[in-house]
């Protein structure tokens, strides 16, 4: 068990493949044979579906699994933010009851973090938790919540004590959606999707054994599935390969795929689409103008220079080197290269830019362009938050002195109605 | 040169701001938008009796109330700030200073006083599916006949062209090309041959028409040919107009935005009290009132008829267009999320400042024209 | 002497001029009868130099001044401030001793605020005064100190109190500059100006009588004199007016503008120069560039904008209506004006801008306004500051909190060698 | 495509930073600046045969180091950071690289040696007092002789060119336009018929020459009018070094930004604790290594004779430029006045930054030049 190897696993993973996999298997049927297996999640332990493999033999793993064209367990959206934080900070109740149907998609999570009041301050939440003697009762309002109208569980960031500094007196808890006392509406953004929700709570049951962690220590938690959120662990990993991929299992799994990426159809243009630039330009015939010529250069060479700079920042990890400042300055450059493209789109585009849908430019996507690429430098922490981590970690410039240190019960805080 | 408002006309801004405060909350806003014509008979009704809003610019000649480009700069301020869904634009803005700029003394008796009344609706149809804003890019030809002209061609982005009983429409002679031999004529807008049809806008507050001409009947306005001179005036009184109506909604969302700045509570102190937030808020000013200066500038030159007036019309559209799309964006970003759900009234007047970035020609078309005026 | 009206100060100074104005006077001479007069200074007490006229009948003076192209008093320089101030705080000791003098140009003043220690933060000196029993012992070193090399006079801001806050320990005296324990030394700048001094105190003494106000009352003091400041009254009021001048008080009065004035004469560059924009877009060719032609519209927009929102705030000042927002932001602007001249000019210059003197462009001009522009968003209040006072001034957003407000000698600051 | 430096080349960096930090201090960049020279022949003696520098890029044939545009690049970042004054630029990068470029291999054995070993300086001289940094510019004039080529005509802005033994000059064929017929000639500095004047440059770490050429004799190198290639080769290299030096400039700047920010106390504070200042130094930050990504992808690509080589020059050359004066203009700004004075050494790369900003053309000229290979 401890002697892995490349060739080892190589020959193991093939072998099982050749022996288990069938692209007419039903999709919960074969990740079920996964998970027994182990070789779904192969760097998870062997106690939990897993073969205990360590993370670079991973990558032997899913070659296999491509050149064989099967497929994997679930991955896409919150669920395996929840899987790295149950394993984390679970009980073996915890484990026991989610990993497998995590694993198998049958279950569907969310994340229930961000609240109205509590936005860039996310440790400010207001949601309460309070115990009656047999369970949590839940009372307030998280925002922002992906897919939150078919998850069967969320993760839960509540306040339970109130007279701790803020950061102390939240706990976490999976909290079962389907219940009435939670009401999930859809939230709809100025682009016209509505990719998040709302979810209110009204005396929402949570019971006891469904606490992560010890009471108090959901700061803590939730640090852990923040982690594995930036690391990209969830949220976007879900296009389908390509490839000759006919049968029964296949089918299911693209059904999976597309309903989890429905919310995140447009993202790329709320990253402002640079792609389309020069052939707009071309096609406008606006290309011929010096102008026009210098905002597609400037906006070409931040757009570059923000890539090339994320590689160098890959190349450092992948050396092993300590990360330098360029690993951290992705998002704001991003923020960067959005409203650049906005703008340049806007130069292109011209008089068009009044028109939306269909029979505008690109059939609505220019149009969608200049509407969602406020959300970049907001989404996901404003560029202000950036800033503030860029200069304090990565600068280490002095910190602002904080007024949010005292019992939360006194911190001046938002009336949310 | 005047550099500031009188007490009758601080007085005007005030009725007219209480009058939109009262009648266009945003909530009037939303339900309008979503409607076909896009405004509410009534409260045009009363802003056109009570407040006698369309007759501003019309002399009294014409049955209006003989003001100028500052008085309806003021209405075109308050307008943006309410976001009154509203066939102004169209209709006392573009229209009536195209028939006043081209017309005969006749014609102009014959269509101004039912539009000074707002009882008649009109628009003017200028740019075309290539979406130019100069003269030479007008390509519909009005075809001499027994009795009259007939109108060939299409235009587009026509600001209220669905509802407009009357067209004012810009054409060209046959064969003809550039700055030459334009002329405007005048039709119904239900007229044969005239086939309309809504585009779906952006902003939804400012509704847009494409419409085509096959051998409509026409009717021209003053001297066949003349058309150039007074097409370029009507469209820099638009543009000053335009730019006050910009400044108008920056201001609306600069306030937005410190409102919420104040209100609004992150690590326990309001978000206003963060240097990142309050120096954003001190740019959005200095934005925001340097464009007002611009656009009320270009009003008052407008109002003396001074020869300055085009390249002062293009200054102000280009700085008011910036600094009302910067605003915007500012506006949400100091919101976060919240200022980007459709909920929140931010995206409005982005949208707004998007469509009025365009309207007329964007910022950049502007500091060309002042260019060729002001650089050689 | 109550009874004022225009037609009867019209006539009373004409007739006054009539049979005393000289052009062939010597200088001096000629101001001390201003003085003994009271036409120098009608807005000023009878007591004191003046006629007590309001100042809207001090523009009826002037005109017939300009009428008869006689010399007025010494204006230019900080001496202005310096008058301003202790006809304010003043005791009639000090009115006595320095007024009479100030007019007649006599003597120079200059002001002893900012330090290397505290610039933005001017209430932050450390220049100390110690009372010694006979004399006021100054120790320390200001910074930024115009015309301080030929002034006999300094308007000093020293701490005097050391246990208060910071603005209650200050103290504000009148120095005499020529003495042992005062060095002057030119500061040159990174444009090669040196238009400003150092000034080193090392046991530099003040008697008694030189205190102006009470201890501990020198930044009420010192917020006079940068009112009188802000209002314009120091600095650059210094041309000589045009016209038919010949006579030897002209050739004086020259000589002692164009002294005050030396140290400004880059202040125009320091602007960005917007004038020479389009003259040179054009004799560089530059001008039929079309990207050229959108840098220089806008920078037109942002200088004319500017321009009409100061004539703005005037227009609403002299109707008397409340200063809209419109009257703080002039220099915010002119910040931004001299940044985007300096950008402008790097485009129509081209290659040129690596050269300075009088073989490059205009005889050095444009060297000297790349070089001298980033002081606009500096001095007089950096850019910072000027958001700071207008956020909270102007929009009434909340203040930051303050951490220097206990006793002065616990206040964290620079260690200035 | 590499994204990191080897171990190798980050110890090499390390070697050239510690002597660099030990040979010039400001109190030396301030010194040397001021004389006619501009540097100091022991330092430049020590650089050549301790660190063996002028020999980078020079292949071992030509006794040359035979590194490339990578290592010569960790050279120009150092030689940025540290404001050497010396004739490294002129020589190393122009000069030896228009000879490799450009020579026949007898001549390249006859020129480079000594180059490389330091004794000889030499410079490249292409551009004339019209400034233009585009072949098409040139006008200087070589006329054929019976012993070879007569050149007359002027060129300026000829780094070091007061100072260099050996002038390598761009000229053509009598009677020639645009890019044809363009060809690169050698001539000692003090031949006869040329006349050498310094100009005053801005900044005073970079001499300049202005140098005429009356019937002054010289050499071809390589084919005769076949220098259009090779020159635009050397220009597009000499730009992926200068993008490397002025990133290592803005790295210096960002560094004295932030180390004064976070010592420097106002209002009982370290001012880079106030948001105003912490957010502009992270903004610094990411335009200071987006550039130096630029800078180094460009050498990058540049060591594997792409032929993207030319786009990524341009994009290198305007990223860094535009990020070096940004980054000068803030550091001044945070210094407050402390920064605009003379003693604080802010403004030595300030002026740095702007000499740059305009050698080898401004960023737009090199933005046009990106968009004729990237945009079509």
């Amino acid at each position: 068990m401890a002697d892995f190897n490349e060739e080892n696993v190589r020959r193991d993973v093939r072998d099982w493949l050749k022996a288990n996999w069938d692209p007419n298997a039903k999709l919960v049927d074969w990740r079920n044979k996964l998970a027994d297996s182990g070789w779904g999640v192969p760097h998870w332990p062997v106690e939990w579906y897993g073969k205990g493999l360590p993370v670079s033999l991973g990558q032997v793993v899913d070659d296999e699994f491509a050149r064989a064209n099967a497929v994997g367990v679930a991955k896409t959206g919150i669920r395996m933010l929840a899987a790295a934080t149950l394993l984390e900070h679970g009980s073996d109740f915890h484990k026991d009851r989610f990993l497998r149907r995590i694993l198998t998609g049958e279950d569907t999570w969310c994340q229930l973090f961000s609240e109205p009041g509590s936005g860039s301050d996310l440790a400010g939440a207001t949601t309460r938790a309070d115990f009656d003697g047999d369970n949590w009762i839940i009372n307030g309002q998280k925002l922002w919540t992906t897919s939150a109208h078919h998850a069967q569980f969320g993760l839960l960031l509540a306040r339970t004590d109130w007279d701790e500094p803020k950061h102390k007196g939240l706990s976490y808890f999976v909290l079962a959606m389907e219940q009435s006392g939670v009401d999930v509406q859809p939230l709809r953004q100025m682009n016209g999707h509505a990719s998040f929700n709302q979810v209110f709570f009204t005396d929402a049951k949570i019971p006891p054994e469904h606490l992560v962690s010890t009471e108090g220590n959901g700061w803590q938690v939730a640090m852990t599935t923040l982690a594995h959120e930036r690391r990209g662990a969830g949220g976007l990993h879900g296009t389908s390969r390509e490839g000759p991929r006919k049968g029964n299992i296949y089918d299911e799994e693209r059904a999976e795929i597309a309903t989890v990426m429905e919310p995140y159809k447009w993202y790329p243009q709320r990253a402002g689409r640079v792609d389309l630039i020069v052939e707009r330009a071309k096609a406008t015939g606006t290309i011929t103008d010096s102008h026009i010529r210098q905002e597609i250069a400037k906006l070409l060479i931040l757009s570059k220079s923000a890539e090339w700079t994320a590689r160098r920042a890959r190349a450092a990890q992948q050396q092993g080197r300590p990360q330098g400042p360029e690993g951290s300055l992705g998002k704001l450059a991003a923020s960067n290269i959005a409203r650049a493209c906005a703008h340049v789109h806007t130069l292109i585009t011209q008089t068009d830019v009044m028109l939306t849908g269909q029979e505008s430019p690109l059939g609505g996507t220019i149009a969608e362009i200049l509407v969602s690429v406020p959300a970049t430098s907001i989404a996901g922490g404003t560029d202000e938050i950036q800033r503030n981590i860029i200069s304090e970690r990565v600068l280490g410039m002095p910190k602002e002195p904080r007024f949010d240190t005292g019992p939360f019960r006194d911190v001046p805080r938002n009336i949310v109605t | 040169m005047d550099y500031s408002f009188t007490d009758e006309q601080e007085q005007f801004r005030s009725i007219v701001q209480r009058f939109l405060k009262e009648k266009s909350p945003t909530s009037e806003v939303r339900r309008l938008m979503e409607t076909e014509e896009g405004y509410d008979p009534n409260v045009w009704r009363q802003l056109s009796e009570d407040l006698g809003l369309p007759a501003i610019p019309i002399p009294e000649a014409y049955g209006g109330a003989g003001f100028g480009p500052v008085e309806l700069g003021i209405v075109m301020e308050e307008l943006g700030r309410s976001l009154l869904c509203a066939p102004y634009f169209s209709s006392t803005v573009l229209a009536a200073n195209a028939i006043l700029n081209t017309a005969f003394e006749s014609q102009k008796l014959d269509l101004l006083p039912a539009i000074a009344s707002g009882e008649r609706l009109a628009t003017l149809a200028v740019t075309e599916p290539n979406g130019r804003w100069d003269a030479a890019g007008i390509e519909c030809i009005a075809s001499p006949t027994a009795d009259g002209f007939q109108l060939s061609g299409t235009k587009s982005f026509v600001l209220d062209g669905c509802l407009a009983d009357l067209l004012v429409v810009v054409a060209r002679n046959p064969g003809s090309a550039g700055f030459e031999e334009l002329s405007l004529f005048t039709l119904a807008g239900n007229a044969d041959g005239v086939t309309r049809r809504a585009l779906a806008p952006m902003d939804a507050t400012r509704k847009l028409a494409h419409i085509e001409f096959n051998n409509a009947q026409a009717t021209l306005l003053g001297d066949l040919g003349a058309g150039f001179a007074p097409l370029s005036k009507t469209l820099d009184q638009a543009a000053v107009a335009l730019a006050n109506e910009m400044v108008g909604g920056a201001q609306a969302l600069l306030e937005a935005a410190i409102e919420y700045a104040k209100m609004r509570m992150q690590f326990g102190r309001a978000i206003g009290s963060f240097q990142a937030i309050k120096h954003k808020c001190a740019d959005m000013l200095l934005d925001v009132e340097l464009a007002k200066s611009a656009a009320y500038h270009a009003a008052q030159v407008a109002s003396e008829d001074d020869p300055d007036t085009s390249a002062l019309a293009s200054l102000a559209k280009a700085a008011a267009s910036d600094a009302y799309v910067r605003t915007a964006a500012t506006c949400i970003q100091i919101h976060g999320g919240i200022g980007f759900t459709w909920d929140n009234d931010t995206h409005l007047w982005f949208k707004r400042a998007k469509s009025s970035e365009a309207f007329l020609g964007l910022p950049s078309y502007h500091r060309e024209l002042l260019m060729q005026q002001w650089g050689g």
